[in-house]
């Protein structure tokens, strides 16, 4: 009924639910570290699988870019920049959660209608937690008003791009998989420098009050 | 927080075991009389003028009598400094709460076994005692009482635990002198508590008024206002002294 | 200090003080009167270190109130009101400060029975503020409360979970120390300065000692200034280890409350080596200090290391704790144009940027000088965060003092005589903040009226604010980290 | 009811185990605090020396004030001896989920209204914070129950829990899930850490204990007695709900199960202990946030049984 690579990707996927449900950088950051982490053992178990040694480094890039390096350096930005918790724009942070559970039922039915590749023996519950994650990184980018929450958004959404690739297709090939982890990297810094600069220049870090420089 | 763990960890178990040890050399303790020296009588007097409570007093007579009311002893140490006899020793025991106030008043020729506490009415508080402070003085006391439950002297182990509501309490601890604002709040914080029921005074203050005695404010301690069991005296008390008259107050020691 | 006298006229007290008052460097020290025919002024003046009383003569029995344009007057009116039976004519609303309930009809313990019978009659008005609208209920709070908490009795006016009013009664802990400080002979005076408040019992021993030493005209040895700095910095230590363990109780976290209370113990042991007293009592005397602790100095150095190092880990984990900081950010928060126009002093008036410390103004110039630092935000997490700074000073401080202690006598032989007609004061900053003591003598040199003023008279007000639109539960949070003395206040 | 050795255990069980919780908690507590804390048995002593007490009334309570301790623990001791204990079915059978929330429910109207009552002011708000609370993380509660109750195809508690490991077929996800739902709302039911701290005496903040800061005497011995009961009560579905999702990844022979449940109660104190002593109470306007957590998951187990009940 259930596989590893199932549970493991739903686990992720629990935790970024978790995640949409805190204000608070620092937590989101651990989960978003666990969440990560999970999605790492998902690769592995799928490596182990596939029996596709390239798959492995890639393991362990995840590990050391997206489950250390990554969060260590946001939370040190937060500390920085003594992120205040995020208020939350659109919803409250605890409907979002809500929300994204909701959004995590609608990935299981989207699972199910998607086509399958037979050939490498994913099934459709395999998707759930890709999928999920993608729109529960969506919600969180669109309901944070912090520009840090939204660079965890993004980092989240990255990841669910990444389990539906490992999951559903017979992989990316390895520079491309490898390619696009230096670029979450370079997206998190740049990101991260983003946010420092509006901090210096505007002394917070609400994105929504951007909207009102214009004239 | 890690380290925090670690410190904790690394620290253990923090809690005096030894009940009542003596207090350390350099500490101010109350004092007390000296039974096998002489006194000046009343020529000298130097510690009755010290005293800023007037709890010393010196008989006249050849035998030259002088009585120490440890009631009102706010522990200055002038009387043990300044007596050019040295009638007047620091004592350093923390186990120095009574209930009976006679006890407290002690002469150069009492012994300490002279005096012992006299058996109480038994209570069911022996493993268990709630006790609700209201406070009146300087709040002093109010910390000591707080340092009694802290992990150096720890007294929930013995069964003490501060309560919210006097209906849920069982003794009554009153620190400072009581003053007349303060009065009516006493006696109805009195009234809400459920037979069996005990009153402890928590200080020199609360037993006498201390510096207080005898003002306009009518700050003469809690004896006058309601039924006390327990006398802790010390200004502040020591929070062994403190634990001492609770656990005698619970009937264990 | 001996304070200059300059008499005033009531038509003009309440201009010059408004203009008084525009200057940043001076402040109000305290009002309050000698035998209840004249308004006594105490203003400093921090640039030139100086105090200056204004002394009113006035006919009758009420005077202009200055409330309305100079808002920190108030508690001083109500004292007034209370000890003298004063009354300030055109005063928004007069409530007892000191004597409540408790007290009623014609009672001023501060003057001479003879003057209560010539059938003035002045009624207290113990009514608390209505507040009004649908949905409004009052939460009656104290006096007694169910921790080991002193006696006042709070009003809060709520609407649901928030608090709109807060009224605070205080005065139930009136033991009428300041008549008393005038009975007793001068060698006694000490013991009941320091049972004004025993938390601050070394500050209150200073400010007394510095007073007195002054309408002697001693000179205090070094040594005896540093040891008594020592004492000051033990007691700061002392207290903001207690209020930070406090908080982290309030806010429930057992471990770090318990590991604060554990830690107190060490600097209660410092006290101990100091004084011989947990409280640091019996020690300060006019002249210099009781006892002389070198013997115990090397224990003391053993003792410091240690607590330094643990309650670097201790504060640490609490402040840099993310759900601390969270739930203490933008409670209680009180402007800092509000502080300044109550004149807040401390740590609740440096969290509002209000950066007046007594120790870079009054103090002897033989002691290091500490670093100050002040926030402007103005809530429980700034306050917090002033505590644990100045948690550093006091050690710095204190390693500074046991560094450099001078040789020399501890003491000079205290005074038979004080000299007669003159107002001296004593400042000095307790862990609290600003605390004054003033005694003016009569003319034959004898104590004729005794005034303290505890730095907790300024900042009640400051709660009250501060409380304004918060939750209910938090009120706990927002009283402890003002951390403010009801038996100092209440006298 | 039948006295066999199995109801023999039962009554044992339900006698000591509450107080051993409770005194689990405090002395684990007071580890973390540096200190020796109270004896582990100290609250069946207060509990005997209560029971030894006057009671005292306040001039302006009915029966009401007095008859809702006595409602809440004959409802409690009711409970605890219609829910199933793993190895063992209930002396009281046929317990269904909905009479288990109702009883609940019942129980927490009688103490709402006894401490409005009482008349003092804390009480009477204490009491609206609770009712507040509770209606919020009543739902969490009772989704988790029913998701367990879909999976179980039947609404019946003791062939829910109390089920041989070989007859279970409720997956892993809505055990697990059910059980962090019950948890995490058991903690705002139980007045506990971040919601409401036990140990503190700040009027203003106390939810459980302002409520019956009126009760005195015997009728406040019950209220404790009550309490431990209701704490014995959530931690043994806790830990059932634990236990089982345990046996679903590794194997656990039969007789290891009641030691096991123990156990994870024993280990359920131990964490409620580290989260009093390390974290903050939460501002009252951030308790939604966390019960949100409480409703999410119970969300997610539903889900999963919905989910998992057409696959399996």
């Amino acid at each position: 009924m259930m596989n590893e690579v199932n549970l493991l990707t739903v686990t992720a996927a629990v935790f970024a639910i978790m995640m949409s449900g805190s204000g608070q950088s620092r937590t989101n950051l651990l989960l978003y570290a666990m969440q990560t982490f999970f999605i790492a053992l998902a690769c592995l178990a799928q490596a182990e699988a596939k029996g596709s040694p390239e798959l492995y480094t890639v393991v362990i890039g995840i590990i050391v870019i997206k489950v250390l390096t990554v969060p260590y350096f946001l939370s040190w930005l937060a500390n920085k920049i003594e992120a205040r918790s995020d208020p939350g724009a659109f919803l409250p942070i605890p409907l979002t959660m809500h929300v994204s559970i909701l959004l995590f039922a609608l990935s299981h039915f989207l699972a199910l209608g998607l086509p399958l590749f037979k050939g490498i023996g994913s099934v459709a519950s395999d998707a759930t937690g890709a999928i999920s994650l993608l729109l529960t990184g969506m919600l969180f980018m669109l309901t944070r008003r912090f520009a840090l929450g939204q660079i965890i958004g993004f980092l989240t959404l990255e990841n669910g791009i990444f389990l539906f690739a490992v999951t559903q297709t017979k992989g990316m090939p390895f520079i491309i998989e490898m390619g696009i982890l230096l670029d979450v990297l370079v997206a998190v810094m740049i990101g991260g420098l983003f946010v420092f600069r509006i901090q210096k220049s505007f002394e917070h870090i609400d994105v929504t009050q951007l909207n009102g420089l214009k004239e | 927080m890690l380290d925090l763990l670690f410190q904790i960890m690394k620290k253990g178990c923090v809690t005096q075991q030894a009940l009542f040890p003596l207090r350390e050399e350099h500490c101010l303790g109350l004092p007390s009389l000296e039974s096998n020296k002489s006194c000046l009588g009343e020529i000298c007097a130097e510690c009755m003028q010290m005293c800023p409570t007037a709890a010393i007093s010196i008989e006249s007579g050849a035998s030259a009598k002088v009585t120490l009311d440890i009631g009102s002893c706010i522990g200055c140490g002038l009387c043990v400094s300044g007596c050019p006899e040295r009638l007047f020793k620091n004592d350093l025991r923390t186990d120095l709460a009574v209930n009976d106030l006679n006890s407290l008043v002690i002469t150069n020729e009492w012994k300490l076994a002279d005096k012992p506490n006299k058996p109480r009415r038994k209570l069911p508080f022996r493993n268990s005692l709630a006790v609700r402070v209201v406070s009146t003085g300087c709040s002093a006391c109010d910390s000591e009482i707080g340092a009694a439950g802290n992990p150096i002297f720890d007294m929930e182990r013995f069964g003490v635990q501060v309560v919210a509501s006097p209906r849920m309490a069982d003794a009554l601890l009153i620190t400072g002198p009581v003053p007349s604002s303060m009065h009516e709040a006493v006696k109805r914080t009195y009234e809400a508590m459920s037979n069996p029921r005990i009153v402890v005074a928590v200080g020199t203050c609360a037993i006498s008024g201390g510096v207080h005695h005898d003002g306009y404010a009518q700050a003469n301690g809690i004896k006058d206002i309601l039924p006390v069991d327990i006398f802790i005296p010390g200004c502040p008390p020591h929070p062994w002294s403190i634990i001492h008259g609770l656990m005698l107050a619970m009937g264990r020691v | 200090m001996i304070s200059i006298i300059e008499p005033k006229d009531e038509m003009e007290l309440l201009p010059a003080l408004k203009q008084w008052l525009q200057n940043d460097e001076h402040r109000l020290g305290l009002i309050t009167s000698l035998d209840g025919k004249q308004l006594v002024t105490l203003l400093l003046d921090l640039a030139s270190r100086q105090a200056k009383c204004w002394i009113t003569e006035f006919a009758g029995d009420s005077y202009r109130s200055f409330t309305s344009s100079v808002p920190q007057a108030h508690w001083f009116e109500r004292a007034l009101f209370d000890m003298y039976g004063l009354l300030p004519k055109g005063h928004p609303r007069l409530k007892p400060a000191l004597l409540n309930e408790a007290y009623s009809g014609i009672f001023a313990p501060l003057r001479s029975l003879a003057e209560h019978d010539e059938g003035k009659s002045y009624e207290r008005d113990l009514s608390y503020m209505d507040v009004g609208g649908e949905g409004v209920y009052e939460v009656p709070v104290g006096p007694v409360h169910a921790g080991i908490i002193e006696p006042g009795h709070f009003r809060l006016s709520c609407m649901g979970e928030r608090i709109l009013n807060l009224e605070i009664r205080l005065g139930f802990l009136h033991r009428g120390v300041e008549k008393r400080l005038t009975e007793v002979p001068l060698t006694k005076t000490r013991f009941i300065a320091e049972a004004v408040a025993s938390d601050t019992a070394a500050a209150n021993a200073i400010a007394s000692a510095q007073a007195i030493e002054s309408l002697a005209g001693l000179v205090v040895p070094e040594k005896a200034v540093c040891l008594r700095a020592l004492a000051l910095e033990i007691e700061r230590l002392s207290m903001h280890v207690c209020d930070l363990g406090g908080m982290a109780a309030d806010l429930g976290c057992g471990a770090i409350s318990a590991a604060f209370s554990r830690l107190r113990g060490s600097v209660f042991r410092l006290g101990e080596l100091l004084s011989g007293s947990r409280f640091l009592r019996a020690y300060i005397l006019p002249g210099g200090v009781a006892r002389d602790a070198d013997r115990y100095l090397a224990e003391f150095a053993r003792t410091l290391k240690p607590l330094r190092k643990e309650l670097n880990v201790v504060i640490d984990s609490f402040i840099s704790d993310a759900m601390v900081l969270e739930r203490l950010d933008g409670v209680g928060v009180l402007s800092p144009a509000f502080a300044k126009e109550f004149g807040l002093v401390g740590v609740a008036g440096r969290a509002s940027a209000v950066s007046y410390d007594v120790r870079k103004v009054f103090q002897n110039k033989i002691l290091p000088e500490p670093r100050i630092r002040f926030e402007s935000a103005g809530d429980a997490l700034s306050r917090t965060k002033i505590r644990v700074f100045e948690i550093g000073t006091s050690l710095d401080l204190i390693e500074q003092l046991l560094a450099s202690l001078p040789s020399g006598p501890i003491a000079v032989a205290a005074p038979e005589l004080l000299v007669p007609d003159s107002i001296a004061v004593g400042i000095v900053e307790a862990f609290r903040g600003e605390l004054i003591h003033m005694i003016s003598t009569d003319n034959k040199g004898r104590i004729k009226r005794y005034a303290v003023k505890d730095p907790s008279l300024n900042n009640w007000t400051g709660l009250a604010i501060a409380v304004r639109n918060n939750f209910l539960a938090d009120f706990p949070v927002c009283n402890k980290s003002f951390g403010l003395s009801y038996s100092g206040h209440d006298l | 009811m039948i006295l066999t050795s199995a109801n023999l255990v039962f009554i044992v069980t339900l006698t000591i185990m509450p107080f051993l919780l409770i005194g689990v908690i405090k002395k684990i507590k007071a580890c973390f605090q540096n200190r020796v804390g109270p004896p582990v048995f100290q609250s069946l002593y207060n509990l005997v020396k209560l029971f030894n007490k006057d009671e005292i009334l306040s001039k302006d309570c009915s029966w009401i004030f007095r008859s809702g301790p006595l409602i809440s623990f004959s409802g409690m001791l009711l409970l605890c001896l219609s829910v199933p204990w793993l190895p063992l079915q209930p002396p009281v059978p046929g317990c269904d989920i909905f009479l288990f929330v109702y009883v609940l429910a019942l129980i927490r109207f009688f103490s709402i209204i006894s401490s409005i009552d009482a008349g003092s002011p804390f009480s009477s708000f204490a009491a609206s914070r609770e009712a507040t609370l509770s209606f919020l993380a009543e739902p969490a509660f009772v989704l988790a129950l029913v998701a367990l109750g879909i999976s179980a195809h039947s609404s019946d508690l003791a062939l829910i829990f109390g089920q041989p490991i070989e007859n279970n077929r409720i997956p892993l996800s809505v055990w697990f899930f059910s059980g962090l739902a019950l948890f995490l709302s058991g903690i705002v039911e139980l007045s506990r850490m971040p919601i409401d701290d036990p140990s503190t005496h700040l009027e203003l903040t106390m939810v459980h204990e302002a409520m019956v800061i009126e009760n005195s005497g015997p009728n406040l011995a019950l209220v404790e007695w009550s309490y431990a009961l209701k704490l014995l009560l959530f931690f043994g579905l806790i830990a059932q709900c634990f236990v089982y999702s345990l046996s679903k990844i590794i194997a656990l022979p039969p007789l290891l199960l009641p030691l096991s449940v123990l156990v994870v109660m024993l280990a359920l104190g131990c964490l409620t202990a580290m989260i009093e002593s390390f974290s903050v109470k939460l501002s009252w306007g951030k308790n939604p946030d966390f019960i949100a957590y409480a409703v999410s998951m119970s969300l997610l187990s539903s889900l999963a049984a919905f989910a998992m009940n057409g696959g399996s």
